[in-house]
């Protein structure tokens, strides 16, 4: 059963901000609502206050530039991040991403910011973004602050917010040349919530095709979405192979910290990982080759 | 605290007032007597509550009804016009593509959001559009025929 | 004659534009004036004592109508094994103990659902926790807590079938093995919760419409629960959102809206919750399944052995008749010259067990299926040719238990053969495993112990000729009021158009069971058929008159039109006759009256259906992640009566099936079902559905209405059998206990190796 | 040769049979018979379930096979 509350929907950005900062305690915001109003309905969470930023539309867009790279307003849809061309010509891990993320009815109305600001372990955002090396701008009356996806969850269902702070912009560096990104997740039900997910990211020194950077992410691996770097120092600066693959999913595997839940237990999970990362570090690599 | 929620509904305009915890769904249903979207989970899982809200389908148990303040939304009441039937209801009668019927009318949406998007999706692109809409009936694949058959233009003269 | 005018053809469900315009008014739907609505208060503990209920705080809240607790009912436990006194152990309102995570203590009537939440919080239960027990095996030691006041070892019913001397049998084989089974739990997941409208009035009638598959014994329930007079008490049962087993038991929303409504004389309206759906409603049974199977060197079947203990839950519901019925068809659908069974029902503080789709046959057809692969691979024969050979044929009669009139086994298994066939070589990791099932076409039980015929019907033909067609069978998906309209208007001889169902209304039909065990089409159709012939018996008798033919000629009609069978151009038409016949009858309306009982047909059903279902799995050898590529099946259903519903049963039957097989399970801990959501209970949504290719078969049931038998069940029995015996085939593993899920099928997958090493 | 039930005097055809009447019905007063005998009802029940071959039937059978066996 949902509680009475107090509902505010404001329009642009500094009404938003002023209210945050005058309602501080037992409020909460809404975006598209698709995980909140669970909570809510479910009578787990209760606020006095709810700001709904949804009309805000200056926090809606997804713009392109070849200096700044990508840059999705937090309040852009899941839906129309997935069907922009700006995405998909560049940035095309992403769309692709979007698109198995949950059922339609919910991609057409959550909001990418809402998604990562509910910070589940499980969600598909934030291991894309990691390999992707994107930041997020934060806003709050004192100013703003950008900061990194793989910074931006602190534990368990928290993020790097501040009580006043809104997120504002998800900023995507244009992918360096020879990159070769995939994503992909396991789940029992298709489009359902990852049981792991694996993001990779490969970037090859021009000419000799040696491993000059590589990005390595999982969801659903630990209490939070986590970078596997102990990994990625396995092939970064080598010439990579199978059997290199293979161990770096096996180094991923050791250093994740899965739990077991009713989906899987924690050495299924880092059966898992450790699949995945070898074949998705190898999709990664083919489309670095091709790139 | 009441607040006012102006929007429009199959076409009719409305302006109600309406408490702020209230979902979509509830409006439609106890509001304005729409009974067609359904509640069969409180999880924003099963499908059977899709309405389309400008433009795009949506999970009417998953949006607050004031959300969609001046918004339009379609519900399945909307989708026949007087006597005549939407083709996608007629394909369904035809491809006995529901059976209990407690899932249709989210069905019925799913599809529709889909066509209107995509008016020649590929068999998998049915599929993904109404994965969200469970039925424990009929076992999709009688749905995912009567779409292809409006997608194949065997309901042309009836648009 | 097989130039039917009506049957066999492709029809709309007459029920059909309702639901596409969602004009369709479903329980769920219904305000009636002045309407109140209910919650129920249900018990955190798997097992504990009411010490005190306190309800004044929730009668404080503002909009607050009524608190019930078990004080206000009449004490009374209830059961659908009426017969057997022992067997009716459920109060649904507990007043001194409950049994399991849900069991109700209490409910709330207020002016709506959120106050009436809000007062259930407010209800001050005090509980003396007890020691629970959740596993059968437990549960029959000295030290397990007894759940049930004087049922010694939890030990809730015994069930015994025997023939042959399997002992001796068993000497004489040439193979035999041993292995053991476990199966899951499922839930029926019907997309309409359980809900219900009563409404008590100042004249001491209540009427109660809800979402049901047997509108009789609901009556007849609330009937011997409220201390009411099965004739005050009216129910209707509006469009049914899906049943599968789950609802022709007495449940707590209509039990708990009757007592508040008589409390206030206000209709109440209670709407189960999903997740109390999930946690406080019954489901499919858990067995742990011994099965002991023994053959000849060429792979005749000799004997089989088989011992089950299921884990019952808190009440026995129809779980007793899943306990029988999974011990019949563990001998399904094979001809055992030598057969044992042991069944063990056993009371557990968990949700109670009872019917779900198949009925206790999806558990030993999965059990059975996969052990006859283990002995063909032992013995080196093919799986088909192995049950090609063991298979029942036509009057067959299963020793004591069953006569079986028609037959399509063989039949299938050529079908699916062939299928086979026609796929060629797999691809790596790929595998297609084959099942056999049959399943009944109703049950010839009578522990309900009504009085009346079990199915009935009722025929009016009106002065326009217009045929009103009264029956308690209840419509809840299945296309039952299709299908019997259908029976009606051919039998008659005119069109489905002419004929008007009124179905599922103890008000207004005669009496029917209801929608269970696969039985309206043929035990209803049976009922509806016999009706129609009466009432054009009294029509044929006054156009014979009327036509003065030669005695030797034989009249019948077809589209309305009276004839001569030889001289068809020689006759009158349908409205001139009916016209003739109620003037003739003082105005009386024509009533045509019908029923069916089955007598001497053995113990289980009048008839059974056939089939075989083969299912090609892909299996990812490093994660154990598995899909269902594609499904056949070939299922003998008899004569098809109505096409598209039958389309619909088989399809769905795959995606419930395979969903037992692949991912449906209700893991717990401590008693409490810890996935009672969609986000964590998996099913099979459309892009996890595999292609499937439904085989034709014919064949023609002499016990059914124009042939027609069971379609509704029996696929729901052999998928997750089938799956298991085609991951064999594809990787090399077996999993005895279902669901088989991704991570089961990696560590066989692992332990392989590690013996390999 | 005959087996009466020492208890109901159902009449089976072999011992073994007799034994699984007895722990079939498994009433108090069946099982009080049987755990007069030394036996523990509800672990000869268990055994069926944990493993194959019946061996606490077969404890039971011979029991009977000397106490319930009637000649003729």
């Amino acid at each position: 059963m949902i509680r009475d509350f107090e509902y505010f929907a404001p329009k642009t950005l500094e009404e938003a901000l002023t209210l945050l900062d005058k309602y501080r305690d037992n409020r909460k915001i809404i975006a598209g609502g698709q995980s909140l109003l669970k909570l809510m309905r479910h009578g787990l969470v209760n606020p006095q206050y709810l700001i709904d930023i949804k009309g805000i539309f200056d926090l809606n867009y997804i713009k392109s530039e070849a200096k700044k790279g990508l840059r999705i307003g937090a309040l852009t849809t899941h839906w129309a991040i997935e069907e922009s061309p700006l995405v998909r010509n560049g940035f095309s891990i992403l769309a692709e991403m979007e698109r198995k993320l949950a059922f339609i009815q919910i991609r057409n109305w959550g909001t990418i910011g809402g998604n990562l600001c509910h910070a589940d372990p499980a969600q598909d955002p934030a291991p894309v973004l990691m390999v992707l090396n994107a930041t997020l701008r934060t806003v709050s009356l004192k100013g703003e602050r950008t900061i990194a996806v793989e910074d931006f969850f602190p534990d368990y269902l928290q993020t790097a917010l501040g009580p006043n702070e809104l997120l504002a912009e998800i900023q995507v560096p244009t992918v360096p040349s020879h990159t070769g990104t995939a994503y992909t997740k396991f789940n029992i039900i298709e489009n359902d919530l990852a049981t792991v997910g694996v993001a990779v990211s490969i970037t090859l020194s021009p000419g000799a095709d040696e491993c000059q950077d590589i990005r390595i992410a999982l969801g659903a691996s630990a209490p939070t979405p986590m970078r596997a770097k102990r990994a990625e120092a396995v092939l970064r600066g080598k010439k990579i192979t199978d059997d290199l693959l293979t161990e770096a999913g096996e180094v991923a595997s050791a250093e994740a910290e899965p739990l077991s839940d009713i989906n899987a237990s924690e050495e299924y999970r880092r059966q898992l990982v450790k699949v995945l990362v070898k074949r998705i570090g190898k999709e990664a690599l083919t489309k670095a080759k091709q790139a | 605290m009441k607040k006012e929620l102006r929007f429009t509904v199959n076409g009719e305009a409305y302006e109600l007032y309406v408490k702020p915890k209230s979902l979509l769904m509830d409006v439609l249903r106890d509001q304005l007597g729409l009974t067609g979207a359904k509640r069969s989970c409180d999880t924003h899982t099963c499908g059977t509550c899709t309405v389309i809200l400008n433009g795009l389908a949506v999970n009417s148990c998953s949006i607050l009804a004031l959300q969609a303040n001046g918004g339009e939304v379609l519900t399945v009441e909307g989708l026949a016009e007087k006597t005549k039937l939407h083709p996608l209801q007629k394909a369904f009668l035809d491809y006995g593509s529901f059976q209990c019927g407690f899932c249709t009318p989210g069905m019925l949406m799913a599809a529709k959001a889909l066509l209107d998007k995509n008016p020649k999706p590929s068999k998998e692109q049915i599929k993904e559009a109404i994965d969200a809409n469970i039925c424990r009936c009929t076992g999709y694949n009688s749905v995912i025929r009567a779409v292809t058959a409006v997608v194949n233009g065997e309901y042309e003269e009836a648009k | 004659m097989s130039n039917y005018t009506v049957i066999g053809k492709r029809v709309h469900r007459i029920d059909g534009t309702e639901k596409v315009t969602g004009n369709a008014k479903f329980t769920f739907d219904l305000v009636l004036s002045n309407m109140l609505y209910g919650k129920i208060l249900r018990s955190p503990h798997p097992h504990a004592k009411i010490v005190n209920l306190d309800t004044t705080q929730a009668e404080k809240l503002i909009g607050v109508k009524a608190v019930v607790t078990g004080k206000d009912t009449l004490g009374r436990k209830n059961g659908i094994w009426r017969r057997f006194p022992e067997l009716c152990d459920e109060e649904i309102l507990c007043r001194a103990k409950v049994r399991f995570v849900g069991d109700p203590v209490a409910a709330v009537a207020a002016i709506d659902e959120d106050t009436a939440e809000e007062a259930c919080q407010l209800i001050r239960v005090e509980y003396e926790e007890l020691p629970a027990v959740f596993d059968p095996l437990e549960a029959i030691k000295e030290e397990a807590p007894q759940i049930h006041e004087g049922v010694e070892l939890n030990i809730n019913v015994t069930r015994h079938i025997e023939w042959g001397d399997v002992d001796e049998a068993f000497k004489r084989c040439d193979y035999v093995r041993e292995d053991r089974f476990k199966t899951s739990s499922q839930h029926h997941v019907c997309m309409e919760t359980h809900d219900a409208v009563a409404s008590f009035d100042y004249n001491g009638k209540l009427t109660v419409w809800t979402s049901t598959q047997s509108s009789y014994y609901i009556q007849r329930l609330l009937a011997d629960m409220l201390g009411l007079r099965e004739g005050d008490i009216r129910v209707i049962k509006p469009p049914t959102g899906g049943g599968f087993g789950s609802k022709f038991e007495l449940d707590s929303a209509q039990f708990c809206a009757s007592v508040l409504s008589m409390k206030l004389c206000r209709p109440v309206k209670i709407v189960l919750t999903r997740a109390e759906e999930f946690t406080a409603t019954k489901r499919r049974t858990p067995m742990h399944y011994f099965s002991k199977l023994g053959a000849k060197k060429d792979g005749t079947f000799l004997a089989k052995e088989v011992r089950v203990l299921t884990e019952g839950g808190a009440y026995t519901g129809m779980g007793a008749t899943a306990l029988y019925l999974t011990g019949f068809f563990s001998s399904f659908p094979y001809k055992f010259p030598n057969y044992r069974y042991d069944g063990y029902r056993v009371y557990t503080n968990t949700a109670p067990t009872s019917a779900c789709r198949g009925f206790g046959a999806p558990q030993s057809t999965f059990v059975g299926e996969s052990q006859i692969d283990m002995l063909a691979e032992a013995l080196g024969i093919d799986p088909i040719e192995i049950r090609r050979k063991n298979g029942m044929t036509p009057n067959y009669e299963v020793p004591g238990q069953a006569f079986i009139q028609s037959c399509e086994l063989h039949q299938c298994l050529d079908k699916t053969e062939e299928q086979i066939k026609q796929r060629g070589k797999l691809p790596p990791n790929h595998g297609i495993g084959v099942a056999c099932y049959g399943f009944m076409s109703g049950g010839i039980f009578n522990w309900f112990d009504t009085p009346y015929a079990f199915s009935s019907a009722l025929v009016r033909i009106n002065i326009d000729g217009k045929v009103d067609l009264f029956t308690g069978a209840c419509e809840i998906g299945q296309g039952s009021d299709t299908t019997l309209s259908m029976i009606c208007a051919e039998e008659l001889g005119v069109r489905l158009e002419d004929i008007r169902i009124h179905s599922g209304d103890t008000g207004i039909c005669p009496a029917d069971l209801g929608s269970w065990g696969s039985r309206e089409t043929l035990m209803n159709g049976n009922a509806v058929k016999m009706a129609a012939a009466d009432a054009k018996r009294q029509l044929m008798a006054f156009a014979a008159a009327k036509l003065g033919a030669n005695i030797v000629y034989d009249l019948n009609m077809t589209d309305r039109w009276f004839h001569l069978v030889d001289r068809p151009e020689r006759g009158f038409s349908y409205y001139d006759i009916v016209k003739g016949v109620i003037r003739g009858n003082d105005g009386e309306a024509i009533i045509g009256r019908g029923h069916y009982t089955p007598h001497r047909k053995g113990m289980i059903s009048p008839a059974y259906s056939f089939g075989v279902q083969a299912v090609e799995v892909e299996v990812d050898p490093e994660t154990g992640r598995y899909k269902l590529v594609n499904v056949s099946t070939a299922h003998g259903s008899g004569k098809v009566i109505n096409p598209v519903g039958i389309e619909g049963q088989l399809e769905g039957a795959i995606m419930m099936a395979g969903g037992y097989g692949f991912c449906e399970d209700q893991p717990m801990d401590n008693g409490k079902i810890l996935n009672p959501s969609f986000d964590d209970y998996k099913l099979i949504r459309s892009l996890d559905m595999p292609e499937v290719k439904i085989l034709e078969i014919e064949s023609y049931e002499p016990e059914g209405p124009f042939g027609a038998k069971e379609a509704g069940e029996g696929l729901t029995n052999p998928t997750a059998g089938a799956i298991g015996n085609a991951i064999y085939k594809a990787i090399g593993v077996r999993i005895n206990d279902l669901p088989i899920t991704p991570e089961k099928v990696f560590r066989a997958l692992r332990e392989k190796e590690n013996q390999g090493k | 040769m005959a087996y009466h039930c020492p208890v109901c005097n159902k009449v089976s055809s072999s011992a073994m049979d007799l034994t699984r009447h007895m722990i079939g019905r498994g009433d108090k007063v069946h099982r009080d018979w049987i755990n007069s005998k030394g036996f523990k009802f509800s672990e000869l029940l268990a055994l069926q379930f944990k493993s194959f071959g019946g061996e606490g039937y077969r404890a039971l059978a011979e029991i009977l096979e000397k106490e319930a066996k009637v000649e003729g």
